[in-house]
């Protein structure tokens, strides 16, 4: 049981209770900081797996800039308290017990995978380092780089067009 | 290569070509031409003249499958740009018309990626690129409550579903052996039959199926369908759901032919449910367009059937199914487009004062019905060919035809209206071009309805030849 | 000469025509010449014939028209064969028919022209057909001019078709028919499947090689045919009504010509009955019963028309106890007087009828004597003749018949000849309550009381001498040696007939002279005694009691409306209900339960995003399931 | 460490996310969940990699670099997603003041 | 030759009708039309069965296996023949019915004409499928643009009832391509099938070829639909629907059912011939029961047809022989009546029996020639319906393929007698008896409907007394058929 097994341990708990939290938190501003936590945690794993230049993106993106940016909705809305109002709860049962048993069989149906012996290698290899990934991105991964510029620019004229004031 | 290329750099010419002029009819025209270049530039794909050769490092593959597609959607979209591209600048809340064909443009960048992607990484930057600008394109009658509320709902429902396709995804790649995407080296071997590999293609399954609306993950087409402007609403519906199901076809075909007989029956079930959900549920609607909604849920049914046995048939089949749906389906949104009341009573007494209108019309329904002399009794056909040739589900191909007899009852629904009910349907103005458009493309459907061969020929021999 | 035969129904057929075709241009005049004509012309025709037949050894000789039908190795030619039977019959119907005809042209008279030319052209299309059937040189032939003379006799008796009684009348009579017929037609079919040939040389040829039981069938399914269009039990009761038709109709169709189709029949095709010797007793049964039956109700009529009707069926029974017990002969011996003397006494009636302006009822007639000399002496030998009172006609025809069924048991001949006094009795009950005692009508039908023309009394006339001497064609060995000419002429056709000869041979002469004279005196008896009951006092009250039941033809039309019609009409109805709530009912069921079912899947698309979510992850977990738990 | 627990890590985040589409009902909660979802394919993917490397690394010293390419390219779409989502959503909060998916529903049956 | 311009005169004469936008002149014009074909189907009688005219063989679909083939035999003679009289007939008789935008009836009356020539000639299993359906579409649209009240439900109940029937009869068809060594359509690989599928396939692909054609014919309980079409549609289209329609379900029978499934006919010959027998028996019950004419004519004709249908289970030579020469004689004899109800419906306005009567004394010449449509209708001799039903009735009693083939004779046999009834009550109900405030105007027919009815009673009476040349027209034919047909596996 060495370091990394007890930080994985430690992480996984992390993530989980904070995902959890995210969920079942009234107030959505908790939601939200729940979430970072999450991804914090995810980090965590990523640092874990040698895949430093993930952590970090996963930091700056989500942990930054996308959670920010709910948070900043949050607030032009001021829906900062908890005004949802509260979901009939048989739903709310039935999605937990949705949510459950789609682990369940999907647990169920992995288990069976013979990976017993298969190993996530942690703390060495280099493939996480951010040299490598930019030569194999820049080579192979050129296309789909390029092509990921459209989807923004459909992102960008899509908000613009649903934001502009008319 | 060419098709995604022009598609993309027209996208966003088209988005300049909003500062550059406000004049609508500059900008459709400019669309139009755009769609010329994009036609010509796929058929030199086609015929082997590459604009850019560009190293795609397997990423895509271009055969004269997806290349054919291509022309197919391209041609769909040039048709529904002349029949109903005007319509963009009658939506109630005025919209930039402009970007709105940026938008056009870029989903079709993303169906030609999808048509010819050769790693999931491809398909899945596709499908993003389609879905995102028809999240926007869905809820761009802004001030209507309806378009807004069927834009979330496609939203939540497009990302829940992406979230899905993501993890089959991660689950092929642990299942994979050589540790890529590749769908060329993703089924093979041993990993064909681990459970991750299972697991991971219905995932898959289910997600494509959100994508294509196949029960039971169609819940959001009606109300999508129904919420968008009509314009759009024909878009989505025709060009973007044959392009996907073309992908459909691709992956499965590709990736998971070697484990073919540990899918099919899934695929046999998702079918059953879409036909009878969709046939079922349409017989029951008041508004035309809903209807038209269930009736793209019912040809999915259909389609999928392509997918349960993929064999030369059935690629043929999907490509000609396709072609047909596509055509018919964007005549009668256009004819729809037109009319004041999309209800049923609405169409009630159009032979008397639009004949031409009923006419083209009657040819359409005629066509989705599978009708014979029609394009889409051949698309039908090709469909139970395929299934049959499998020797296998003859139940399935027997549910099927019952379920198309009961699509019959609300396609003709419309006709009687036009015809045999009293009423005056009222109309929107008409241009001379529109009507004239309307019989080109209904002539296209009967031509393709008698003589087939002028593109089961070409599609034979391509399809067969990779 | 033989090669012309054709000629002789394609005359009638022409007269059809002619009348039914110009109809409205016709003169009264002309359709009369025509419809004459022709059954003239034919008549002579059949004479010529008949001078060729009679010759010794004649060979009968088929004379061929054209092919008919031919499928694989079924051959089925237009021919027709001209033998002794068919000659005679020929020169029956041509005969007869032409008297008819012409006492019709007057009898008719008060038709405006259109009307009298249909007439007209009905009779010659009966005639046609008749023709036809006795010429037919194969069963089939022989079907078509059966069916034919059925159509016919339906379009006469409804020929006053605004009388809605008569339809039901004649509709009543072509169905009845049509029961009898399909009997036929399987006979025909079981001929063809066993014999291969519908001709009557290869059937009667291969009879011998077939087996009883088949031949019983094929027998008993034409015999089947035959009751209906001779009315036989149990299929009679459409003759009395068609005595809705005009009378001469009664006369040429329903008593001298028609009705005795089935005898021919059965006489044409004597050497399958003789080889089958249970339907020659069911023959015989069901002809002893009908004549028995049919007496008894004529005992009680009171229609002039209905008593002779009544008594045609009990004679119809006669020739087929004939029939049954080999005397071929005789029946058809019988068939030829009685053409002869009841077509006299139909006609009779029809000239009292037009004396009494239309009246039937002989309650309301008595003492016509006086007015009607002629009409009254002709019906006189006519109801001498059938009463079978010796010399006349009726007494020989009979008395061969009933001598051959007491050669097969006394029990035939016993109630044969009970049968035959109730003839007697009922004959002259008719006779005497019509034409002695006093005038029953009314003030003006007196008045008008007045013998016919001369174009309705000079048939009167030939029948009555016919139906007095015709007898003496036939005269039995008994008390002539070899003077039975019919039986010489007729022997090439039916000799060898019966297996067991025509039983007369069986009988010594002495019982047979006995039983001539018990019945004769039998006869004269039971005659002088209706006489002098009925003609001082004839019966005009209700009858009561068993009367009743008689007068009320023992309630058979009743029964069979209770057993037969009504059940089917119910079944109908039933149907009906069937079809619109259950059959159909399936169908627009479907499309309801179509719709029902789409009005109820829509509200699964609640609208709302969560349940949607949940149905899709529903909809996945289903899908694992299925891989986890369904074996592939 | 053994790849069955990332996996089972990752499949109870996923389906935690799920749980919360299905119970809540505000949009951008929602949204939250489904990015929850997406993370967790995040981390099964990186481990997968580096599992492959594990296994690989012999032949191609790249081996299991894909992964993580896939998980840098999820980010991107993820935050396109993200843009225009919350635009939809503050388009839908300009025109009804609320964000409660359960009020979606002029569009049914 | 020949069978393409049957297919392409009615075809090219109604697409061109469209555009007539005058009732008076497109009606002269499908009359000529329709006259054209006519002429031509007399050309194909007389060319003679070894001509090479007879038969056109055109590359359609070589991708599918495919072919423009359609040849006349003796069969295809006949039914030609039929549909070529029947529309001048049809035209001629209806000439005086006033249609609202009448050129578009009379175009789809031809178009639907050309389907039903297509029908008959098709020697491909796809292009007799593509016939099939575009038989059915014009029918659709006649029906329920000019039919009566209830037209649309009526019209669109059968069109579905029918098309599911279809459909699944395309089932079949693809399967059994599938299945042909050379991947054809062709008639001649669909015979050659028997060798390449095995007795179970023939069990079940039996029905779904049976169904679609029963529901045409159409066979008791599958025979809802008839009435109400018949009753709703307008009568020029009752008359092809019944005279000729009917007889695509029998003709599909003959040639695609029987001879190329013969194990699966022969195993369910004796529930399809007990299904026609009930079928006889209770339409002619219910027919008894009418009141309205129309609805009368219908179910007799279920009960013929039944009866027809009967015979081509017997697999007899006869009664083959039979159902040829009956498709013939049925067609005409049905569309005599619907003339005369035709007329009387439009001068009485009501067909209603119960309403009519005393018809004979106001309108002799049709009262006649009625009388002698009907007794065709029941069968009497020398009219041609007793060459028919004779040959039928023998073909099934000496039938070799069931054992009950007594019991069906015996049964069917009853259905003569019923006939008679219902056909003499017709007669009598409307034309016998007294006149009343309705009939006391009536008048009697007109010259162009007194030729169209004469033609047809000199047809019956022709055909009935001379059918020599019919029955060898489709002598080789039946020979054919039936020693494929006799083929056991």
């Amino acid at each position: 049981m060495g370091i990394t097994q007890i930080l994985f341990w430690v992480l996984s708990i992390l993530a989980l209770l904070s995902a959890i939290l995210v969920v079942i938190s009234k107030n959505p501003v908790h939601s939200v900081l729940w979430l970072i936590a999450v991804f914090i945690a995810i980090s965590g794993h990523y640092i874990l797996l040698n895949a430093q230049f993930l952590a970090i993106v996963n930091l700056i993106v989500y942990a930054g800039a996308i959670m920010v940016l709910f948070l900043f909705v949050f607030m032009l809305m001021n829906l900062n308290s908890d005004t949802e109002p509260q979901k009939n709860k048989w739903l709310k049962i039935a999605g937990v017990v949705a949510g459950g048993s789609l682990l369940l069989v999907l647990v169920a149906a992995l288990k069976q995978a013979d990976m017993k012996n298969q190993l996530a290698e942690m703390n060495k290899g280099d493939i996480g380092l951010i040299k490598n990934l930019g030569m194999v991105l820049f080579q192979d991964y050129v296309v789909p780089f390029e092509i990921s510029s459209v989807l923004f620019l459909s992102a960008m004229v899509g908000v613009v067009v649903i934001g502009k004031k008319d | 290569m060419n098709a995604i290329i022009i598609s993309a750099l027209w996208g966003i010419i088209m988005m300049f070509s909003g500062i550059v002029t406000n004049k609508a009819a500059t900008i459709r025209n400019a669309a139009v031409l755009g769609l010329l270049l994009l036609l010509t530039g796929n058929y030199l794909d086609l015929i082997g003249y590459h604009f850019f050769p560009v190293d795609v490092h397997k990423m895509l593959f271009f055969d004269s499958f997806g290349l054919l597609a291509n022309t197919i959607i391209f041609g769909a979209t040039l048709i529904y740009v002349l029949l109903s591209g005007r319509e963009i600048e009658n939506i109630t809340a005025r919209i930039p018309v402009a970007e709105c064909f940026a938008l056009i443009f870029f989903v079709l960048c993303g169906v030609s990626l999808v048509t010819t992607f050769n790693t999931l990484l491809m398909l899945f930057l596709g499908i993003e690129i389609i879905s995102i600008p028809l999240y926007i394109l869905t809820g761009s009658d802004k001030k209507n409550l309806k378009s807004n509320e069927a834009a979330l709902k496609y939203f939540l429902m497009g990302s829940f579903s992406t979230g899905l396709m993501l993890l089959g995804i991660a689950l092929l790649y642990g299942a994979s052996p050589t540790g890529t995407f590749s769908i060329d080296d993703l089924g093979v071997g041993k990993a064909s039959l681990s459970a991750l590999y299972i697991s991971g293609l219905l995932l898959l399954l289910v997600a494509m199926g959100f994508k294509v609306s196949a029960a039971p993950f169609h819940f959001w087409t009606p109300d999508v369908y129904d919420g968008a402007p009509t314009v759009f609403t024909s878009f989505m519906a025709t060009i973007v759901k044959a392009g996907i199901f073309i992908g459909f076809i691709r992956l499965f075909d590709e990736t998971f032919s070697d484990s073919q007989a540990r899918w099919q029956l899934f695929v046999a079930i998702i079918t059953a449910v879409t036909l009878f959900i969709g046939n079922i549920t349409a017989v029951f609607q008041q508004s035309v367009k809903r209807m038209l909604a269930y009736s793209s849920i019912a040809q999915a049914g259909f389609m999928l059937l392509a997918l349960l046995s993929i064999n030369g048939l059935a690629k043929e089949g999907i490509l000609l199914y396709a072609a047909a749906y596509s055509l018919a389906t964007i005549g009668i949104f256009a004819v729809l487009i037109k009319m004041k009341d999309y209800t049923f009573e609405g169409f009630n007494g159009l032979a008397k004062h639009h004949p031409v209108l009923a006419a083209t019309c009657t040819i359409f329904l005629l066509s989705l019905a599978g009708i014979p002399l029609t394009a889409g009794f051949f698309a039908k056909y090709y469909m139970l060919a395929s299934v049959i040739e499998t020797g296998h589900f003859l139940w399935l191909v027997i549910f099927a035809v019952l379920c198309a007899a009961v699509s019959v009852y609300y396609y003709f629904r419309v006709i009687q209206a036009m015809y045999f009910k009293d009423g005056d349907a009222q109309v929107l103005e008409l241009r001379p071009g529109f009507k004239g458009l309307l019989v080109v493309v209904a002539a296209l459907i009967l031509l393709l309805g008698v003589f087939p061969q002028v593109v089961l020929d070409r599609l034979h021999g391509l399809v067969y030849t990779w | 000469m033989i090669n012309l035969v054709w000629l002789v129904p394609v005359l009638p057929l022409a007269g059809f025509l002619i009348n039914g075709l110009f109809r409205n241009s016709l003169s009264k005049g002309m359709t009369g010449v025509v419809g004459c004509g022709v059954l003239l012309a034919s008549f002579i025709l059949s004479l010529l014939i008949f001078g060729q037949v009679r010759q010794e050894g004649f060979e009968a000789v088929t004379v061929t028209l054209f092919d008919f039908i031919s499928v694989d190795k079924l051959h089925i030619p237009f021919a027709f064969q001209v033998d002794q039977l068919s000659v005679l019959f020929l020169l029956i119907i041509t005969g007869v028919g032409f008297l008819i005809h012409l006492y019709s042209t007057s009898y008719m008279h008060e038709e405006e022209a259109p009307h009298f030319a249909r007439y007209f052209s009905y009779l010659n299309l009966f005639v046609f057909s008749m023709l036809l059937l006795v010429l037919g040189a194969n069963f089939v032939i022989l079907f078509i001019g059966w069916e034919g003379v059925g159509l016919c006799s339906y379009l006469l008796i409804g020929y006053w078709f605004k009388n809605i009684e008569y339809g039901n009348a004649a509709k009543k009579a072509f169905i009845m028919n049509r029961i009898g017929d399909l009997g036929f037609l399987i006979a025909i079919f079981w001929m063809i499947n066993q014999f291969g040939s519908v001709s009557f040389t290869e059937v009667f040829g291969g009879a011998s090689g077939a087996s009883v039981g088949v031949l019983t069938g094929i027998t008993l399914l034409l015999f089947v045919g035959a009751t209906g269009k001779s009315a036989q039990i149990p299929l009679y009761t459409w003759l009395p009504d068609a005595m809705a038709g005009p009378t001469p109709v009664s006369a040429l169709i329903h008593a001298a010509t028609m009705v005795t189709a089935g005898i021919y029949m059965i006489a044409r095709s004597h050497v399958l009955y003789s080889l089958a010797p249970v339907t020659q007793t069911v023959v015989a049964v069901i002809g002893l019963a009908t004549a028995l039956f049919a007496a008894t109700i004529a005992l009680k009529q009171n229609d002039i028309k209905k008593v002779l009707a009544y008594s045609t069926v009990s004679q119809l029974g006669y020739m087929f106890l004939g029939l049954g017990v080999g005397a071929y002969t005789g029946a058809v011996f019988h068939v030829m007087t009685h053409a002869f003397f009841k077509a006299l006494l139909f006609l009779g009636a029809g000239s009292v009828i037009h004396a009494m302006g239309g009246e039937q009822d002989i309650r309301k007639m008595g003492g016509l004597r006086k007015a009607l000399p002629v009409t009254s002496l002709t019906f006189f030998i006519g109801c001498v003749a059938i009463a079978g009172i010796p010399p006349f006609s009726g007494f020989f025809s009979k008395d061969e018949i009933l001598a051959a069924a007491f050669a097969k048991s006394p029990v035939y001949y016993g109630i044969g000849l009970f049968t035959a006094m109730l003839t007697a009795f009922y004959m002259f009950r008719l006779f005497a309550t019509t034409f002695s005692g006093h005038f029953r009508g009314t003030h003006d039908q007196e008045h008008h009381l007045h013998e016919s023309p001369s174009s309705m009394t000079i048939p009167l006339i030939v029948l009555a001498i016919l139906a007095a001497v015709s007898g003496f064609l036939g005269i039995p060995e008994a008390l002539m040696p070899h003077a039975h000419w019919l039986e010489h002429f007729l022997s090439p056709v039916l000799a060898g007939g019966g297996s067991e000869g025509h039983g007369v041979a069986e009988i010594s002469r002495g019982t047979e002279v006995g039983l001539m004279v018990l019945s004769a005196a039998l006869a004269l008896i039971v005659s002088f005694w209706a006489w002098s009951k009925f003609k001082s006092k004839p019966e005009v009250g209700e009858p009561a009691g068993f009367g009743k039941v008689l007068a009320n033809k023992w309630y058979v039309d009743e029964l069979y409306r209770a057993i037969i019609i009504r059940p089917l009409n119910v079944l109908g109805k039933f149907f009906v209900w069937l079809e619109k709530w259950v059959i159909d009912g399936a169908v627009n069921g479907t499309g309801r339960l179509v719709q029902y079912g789409g009005r109820q899947l829509r509200l699964l698309q609640s609208g709302q995003v969560g349940g949607y979510v949940l149905l899709m992850v529903i909809g996945i977990l289903a899908l694992f399931l299925v891989e986890l738990f369904v074996k592939k | 460490m053994p790849i069955n627990y990332y996996i089972f890590l990752a499949l109870a985040l996923f389906c935690i996310g799920v749980a919360g589409v299905l119970t809540r009902r505000n949009a951008i909660i929602i949204f939250m969940c489904i990015e929850l979802m997406l993370n967790a394919v995040n981390l099964l993917l990186v481990a997968f990699s580096k599992m492959h490397q594990h296994t690989l690394a012999v032949t191609n010293p790249n081996a299991g670099i894909d992964g993580q390419l896939f998980v840098f390219f999820i980010m991107v779409v993820a935050a396109a997603e993200v843009s225009v989502g919350l635009a939809i959503i503050v388009m839908m909060y300009r025109n009804t003041h609320s964000i409660d998916v359960n009020f979606l529903n002029r569009l049914k049956h | 030759m020949i069978p393409v311009l049957l297919i392409a005169i009615p075809l090219a004469g109604g697409l061109a009708g469209f555009f007539i936008k005058n009732a008076q002149s497109a009606r002269g014009w499908s009359f000529f039309v329709s006259l054209l074909a006519l002429v031509v189907s007399l050309w194909g009688l007389s060319v003679g069965a070894q001509s090479p005219l007879l038969n056109a063989d055109v590359e359609w679909l070589p991708g599918l296996g495919s072919r423009f083939a359609v040849g006349l035999d003796g069969m295809g003679q006949i039914l030609c023949l039929l549909t070529a009289v029947s529309f001048p007939v049809i035209f001629l008789a209806t000439w005086r019915n006033e249609y609202r935008k009448g050129w578009n009836f009379y175009a789809l009356m031809l178009l639907s004409q050309a389907g039903l020539m297509g029908v008959f000639l098709a020697m491909d299993a796809l292009l007799f499928y593509f016939f099939w359906e575009l038989a059915l579409i014009p029918v659709y649209f006649l029906c329920s643009q000019w039919g009566g009240e209830k037209r649309i439900q009526a019209t669109f109940k059968f069109f579905i009832y029918t098309f599911v029937g279809s459909l699944l009869m395309l089932i079949a068809i693809i399967w059994l391509y599938s299945h042909t060594p050379d991947h054809s359509f062709s008639i001649k690989s669909f015979y050659e099938l028997r060798n390449h599928i095995n007795g179970g396939e023939q069990l079940w692909l039996f029905w779904l070829f049976f169904i679609a054609f029963a529901i045409k014919m159409p066979i008791w309980p599958l025979h809802t639909w008839q009435p109400d079409a018949y009753e709703q549609s307008p009568t020029a289209t009752t008359m092809v629907l019944s005279g000729i329609m009917v007889k695509m379900g029998l003709f599909g029978v003959i040639r695609w059912l029987a001879p190329v499934l013969p194990v699966g006919t022969w195993a369910w010959g004796d529930t399809a011939s007990a299904l026609c027998i009930i079928g006889m028996i209770y339409a002619s019950l219910v027919a008894i029961q009418q009141d309205d004419l129309k609805r009368l004519v219908a179910y007799s004709s279920i009960a013929h047809i039944g009866l027809m249908c009967l015979a081509i289970f017997a697999t007899t030579a006869s009664g083959m022989q039979g159902v040829m020469i009956q498709m013939f004689n049925h067609g005409i004899n049905i569309i005599g009546l619907w003339i005369v109800i035709d007329l009387i419906e439009r001068q009485m306005g009501t067909r209603k029996m119960s309403e009519l009567g005393g018809l004979a004394q106001k309108a002799p010449a049709l009262a006649i020639l009625l009388v002698i449509v009907a007794l065709a209708n029941v069968a009497l001799p020398l009219t041609n319906a007793f060459i028919g039903e004779f040959l039928l009735f023998s073909g099934v009693f000496s039938s070799k393929a069931t054992q009950y083939n007594v019991v069906f004779t015996v049964v069917a046999g009853i259905s003569i007698i019923l006939s008679a009834v219902y056909t003499l009550n017709m007669i009598q109900r409307v034309f016998f008896g007294n006149t009343n405030t309705l009939t006391e105007k009536a008048k009697d027919i007109r010259l162009n409907e007194k030729v169209v009815l004469a033609a047809i009673v000199v047809l019956i009476v022709v055909i009935g007394v001379y059918p020599k040349p019919m029955l060898n027209l489709t002598k080789e034919t039946v020979d054919m058929l039936i020693t494929k047909m006799n083929y056991k596996l």
